[in-house]
């Protein structure tokens, strides 16, 4: 297995699934000639050329739009979104076009489309470029949420997110697109909606995915383990449908939860995974599930208070012991 | 110019359209119709007349005004109907209801409830078309009020920038809601906003659909010619309230009336009998069969079942394997269905950007 | 005290705050000549003049941005959406500028401003016009966000969210403009923040807000008194912040708790009170916290389709009787 | 025509501008400014001549590329070089960083970092002091690709409906990032599309600050007088790449060359020797004094503390009874800033929009 960083993952998803079907194709800002503001399109264009790597304006409503009206006309379009912050300004067309085509039609059309871009805070980019926005998207029903946390799972993930045909949301992580990681080579495929027990363990479970895994949770568990813990970590990888299997198994083995999140916490997506560990669990339960996200204000710029407003290992680390009641 | 068999079927296509309409405000009236229900009487002549230059592999989109663009196209009457009641035999299943008709065998690409949302929409229509090197045009419709909307800035300039076969109507009646689009436009002849996009505008008198039929005509042959996207202004007018629920009173009765004089259908029947080209006898004919076929409709639609309960379950996501529905075919048992067949295997051939220059040193010592 | 219908207690917050401070105006589509499209505004424009009672062009974005800017100005804009799904497009201009302005500016700045405009089903109007979006908005720091179900909440209400210093989000019920209800006259303040309870009980505590109180959840609470079952039903009001202290005092009382939204449970506000509830009430709890909501689909037109997505008293009953293992 | 004062007051001032971002590259090379940091160099004519053209009461307003917007307005150099760093003595207390500058004391409402988001804002700010019968204006600027945002087009249409006083400059220096800004706009000559609003629209060479200067004059007059808002192109070129990560190999070194010979400093700098309004030893001295301001100021930043880290709970939400924060009070001590104060209580005069005639009739009969 090759060693590839996370973004060099995704390009390879991009261009195996552009290499098998012709429908594929990208648009988004800088994403041709520039090869990706992170550089996750190196190279496609002069692989594919001008109509399927489409460098596009800075109109994301437009061009998410777009989109969804390719999708509809029987291609499968990836729109690369900046960043998810921008987004927001195309989240009419995702959310009330492409969520809603197949219902509105009664089951005439579908529309096979990956909305794709880094998601979460870039380091030290102040609060309108520190967003992570999971929860939001969730919350609607006709779309699947996808954020892997490890190069082979960006790239089974989004290969497979490319072959559904729902409207995917994809999220990157933004920290992540340097991080490095063995992948599988060619048709190496991570079903949506299963959970990856990443660490197993005994004492509690910790939940999570993303950039949050490799960033904070794993080393955390390091952490616990040199305690004597014993922590079992489940990478969801999928927010929606989230693998609820996987969740009360892990539960039902371990009896403690923390659940960590880089978004914020008030009406985060943790907040969905405790109320189904809480409801779901109950009996299993020996202590309330316990969370650790982003602090509930904007994102600041300075080093330290960015530092403080991330969850870390040792705020897991400390939510840890009061699960288990240390 | 049109042919008189052209022009007798304009004739029909209208009346079918009109007596659509009325029949569904009274259904509304009687609450067999709920929710928003926004009708097109007045505004006949824009959509047949535009309907009238395409070929049937061309597509349609519009806003929530959308009974009678289906319609024209072909789609079942009673099945349409049976959609506004919200029954199991309407095309959508009675999951989209009025503003939301969708009739992909016809081309009708829906049906849409987010003002202005449809005109990114219909762009990408077209850019699938021309990515698989088809001659199809788009045809996309929406309301004078809608050009306000960003979406609209931000889409014209990616179909002129890479010539998107498709045209955009703006329908303009005057009033978006209780509006006058000259209250809150600072430039209300919208066509003639094209020219900040580079493109191509014109407008037509939306009353007289021989007109609109010529115009589009031309129009459409520019643009299946690969000359880029067009942006038609329609000058037309809604005889009705903006929805059942308004009343309209801020448009004067003298108003209306006058703009009634212009009523789309009587001047084709005019030109009709000037031209001797039928009979009164023969004009009524055909308003009766309309009728006819409209009582039929609403036969149909009250004679159909409600969608079973458990259709709350379905289409919200697709599943793998899970075929799309084919409406005539699941409620008439329609054997001659023409469903879009998108090839899955094919070159791409469209140089979307062409390089000026080839330029190899660009990317040399690129970084993030 | 004057019967009046929703939709005049908010005209008469809007009249009297714009009576007493002239930096108050309200803008939006057909909110002046036509009296809004539900009549919210009846009177304003000829009471105080086309600076104050602004129409608008379909431009949700652009309005309200020129919003947020005025507020920043110096004003104290009301800006009516016509409805909360249309909203999406100016979504950037609420979480990206209103909700981080402050911040942003180290303090700098303040922007005083609400958005307001109906929420949630309107009657058969299908997927695009049938959306219950507090969750969205709750999600983000820097916004209150406000759902009153009565008339006199919502007259108390606006006025309070008239006069905070913060971005507010204000979501009327669609299907609540006619309903009516005592409401006091003049300065009638409700303060942000603090929840109502409704009716008292001792044997389950029913958590809501916005229209699900009339229409859901005291039907519910008659029902189950029928049967003995003495419910207490508390109407959060306000979504952010909610009042914690009334909701962990209402548990301690009764021990089991359902949750009544409309919108749909996949990362829904109900979760986040759930997750509340389940980790800082545990050892009150008696059953694990159960939640009635909207079904996790898109609306649908026909009228048993729609009746069956929307929650109702008698899922209401259900879920009450599983709490209490009956 | 500027007076030699102004001439130098402009030259002080580009040169200000010019060193600070200089030593703001130098210190990002240093990690002592983090995340993204857009410098302004070789763009200084576009703010310091429309500048020179402002009273001391107008509001300005721009995107992320926002140091020398404040800067030349008069703000602290090392209170801004501190926000850059991320100190406690920034002007956000180190909140906001490189892209979100605000200086409300000089009328500096930010730093923006959604392309095009301070559009529709710069509207209200603009919406504000009409309502309130103020002859400020407000100026907004924006960069050419954010030309494409739908919220410039319903911005527009609303200023010009509407009479705002602002005046929207399109800083337009030929890229957005790393896409030639022809590439992707239809009409990339911005000032082109005005008419499209029925707006006024021109283009001045944003690399001659007396140009610029003459212009923005005129205009800014014209707006004040209450005609409307206007969009001003300033065609222009950064020296630099978009942002400190970008190579900038999109360009040509022949382009960045030639481009650099239409330095606006060295420009002015010729014009004022010509004149023979300073000598070239007077010149070097003020480019000397800035310098030196310079250093200071990161002299300043540099022994400035982190923010304590219990401001993570500050400024998010606005606490009943807080006041807004006085940076160079907060920060120098100073007793001389002037703080907006809006009144509270006066009477709104404006029409926005007068009735043609009044129809009393129109509002009987009216329901929902
Ligand atoms: C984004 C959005 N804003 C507001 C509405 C509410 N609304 C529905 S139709 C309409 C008026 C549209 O007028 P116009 O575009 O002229 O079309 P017409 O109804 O005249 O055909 C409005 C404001 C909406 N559906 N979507
Ligand atoms: C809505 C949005 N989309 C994308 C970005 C990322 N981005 C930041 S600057 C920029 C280019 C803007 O170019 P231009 O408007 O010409 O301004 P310039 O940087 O040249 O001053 C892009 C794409 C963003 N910040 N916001
Ligand atoms: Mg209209
Ligand atoms: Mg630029």
């Amino acid at each position: 297995m090759a060693e590839l960083a996370y973004r060099e993952a995704l390009n390879q998803a991009l261009a195996e699934e552009m290499e098998r079907d012709p429908r594929v194709f990208l648009m988004g800002e800088e994403v041709a000639r520039y090869d990706g503001a992170y550089k996750v399109s190196k190279g496609l264009l002069d692989k594919f050329g001008s109509a399927r790597v489409v460098d596009a304006p800075i109109s994301e409503l437009g061009f998410g739009g777009l989109g969804v009206g390719a999708a509809m006309g029987g291609l499968r379009p990836v729109i690369e979104m900046m960043t998810w912050n921008f987004a927001i300004l195309a989240m009419d067309q995702i959310v009330n076009s492409a969520a809603k085509l197949r219902h509105m039609s009664g089951g005439q059309l579908r529309c096979p489309i990956v909305f794709r871009g880094p998601n979460g805070a870039g380091g030290r980019l102040s609060s309108q470029h520190s967003q992570a926005l999971e929860a939001n998207y969730a919350h609607f029903p006709g779309l699947k949420v996808i954020a892997p946390g490890t190069p082979a799972d960006a790239k089974g993930l989004l290969k497979s997110a490319i072959r559904d045909d729902n409207p995917v949301i994809f999220m990157e992580g933004e920290l992540l697109y340097g991080v490095k990681g063995e992948v599988p080579e060619g048709e190496h495929l991570v079903p949506i909606g299963k959970a990856d027990l990443k660490r197993e363990g005994s004492d509690v479970t910790l939940i999570t995915w993303s950039r949050m895994l490799t960033a904070v949770v794993l080393p955390a568990a390091e952490l616990l383990a040199a305690e004597g813990i014993n922590a079992e970590v489940l990478d969801l990888r999928t927010i929606k449908p989230f693998d609820a299997e996987a969740v009360a198994a892990s539960v039902a083995k371990t009896n403690r939860v923390v659940i960590v999140e880089e978004g914020w916490g008030y009406a985060g997506f943790g907040a969905h995974i405790a109320d189904f560990i809480s409801r779901e669990c109950f009996d299993d339960l020996d202590a309330p599930v316990t969370r650790v996200h982003g602090l509930d204000v904007n994102m600041a710029y300075a080093e330290n208070l960015e530092r403080l407003i991330l969850p870390s290992a040792a705020r897991v680390v400390e939510a840890v012991h009061q699960v288990l009641y240390r | 110019m049109a042919s008189t068999e052209s022009m007798l079927t304009m004739y029909r296509k209208m009346l079918l359209a009109r007596r659509f309409e009325e029949k569904a405000g009274q259904a509304y009236g009687l609450k067999k119709i709920q929710g928003f229900c926004h009708l097109y009487i007045g505004q006949e002549a824009v959509v047949v007349g535009v309907n009238e230059a395409l070929r049937e592999s061309d597509w349609v989109m519009t806003g929530y005004r959308d009974h009678v663009h289906p319609l024209v196209r072909g789609a079942d009457a009673g099945m349409l109907m049976a959609e506004l009641y919200g029954r199991d035999t309407g095309y959508s299943k009675g999951k989209g209801g009025s503003m939301h008709f969708f009739d992909i065998e016809h081309g009708f690409y829906g049906g849409y409830g987010i003002v202005g949302g449809q005109i990114p929409l219909a762009a990408g229509l077209a850019f699938a078309s021309k990515y698989r090197n088809e001659d199809r045009v788009t045809v996309c419709s929406f309301g004078d009020a809608a050009a306000n909307q960003g979406a609209m800035h931000e889409t014209f300039n990616m179909a002129v920038k890479w010539k998107l076969p498709v045209l955009y109507i703006v329908e303009n009646n005057r009033y978006g809601m209780g509006t006058d689009i000259a209250r809150v436009s600072s430039v209300p002849e919208i066509h003639k906003r094209a020219p900040g996009w580079a493109m191509r505008g014109e407008a037509v008198d939306g009353m007289d659909v021989l007109t609109v039929y010529e115009k589009a005509k031309e129009l459409i042959e520019w643009i299946r010619a690969g000359n880029g996207p067009v942006l038609l202004e329609a000058n037309t007018y809604r005889f009705r309230g903006h929805s059942m629920s308004d009343a309209a009173t801020y448009r004067t009765k003298d108003e209306v009336e006058l703009e009634k004089q212009r009523d789309p259908i009587l001047k084709l029947r005019q030109v009709l009998l000037e031209k001797k080209a039928a009979s009164e006898a023969q004009l009524d004919a055909i308003d009766e069969e309309e009728k006819a076929l409209i009582e039929k409709a609403l036969a149909f639609a009250d004679a159909s079942p409600l969608p079973p309960d458990s259709d709350i379950w379905t289409h919200t996501t697709v599943e793998e394997g899970e075929p799309d529905e084919k409406p005539r075919e699941r409620v008439l048992g329609a054997k001659d269905v023409k469903w879009p067949a998108h090839p899955t295997d094919f070159k791409v051939t469209w140089d979307l950007e062409p390089r000026s220059k080839p330029d190899p040193e660009a990317k040399k010592g690129a970084k993030s």
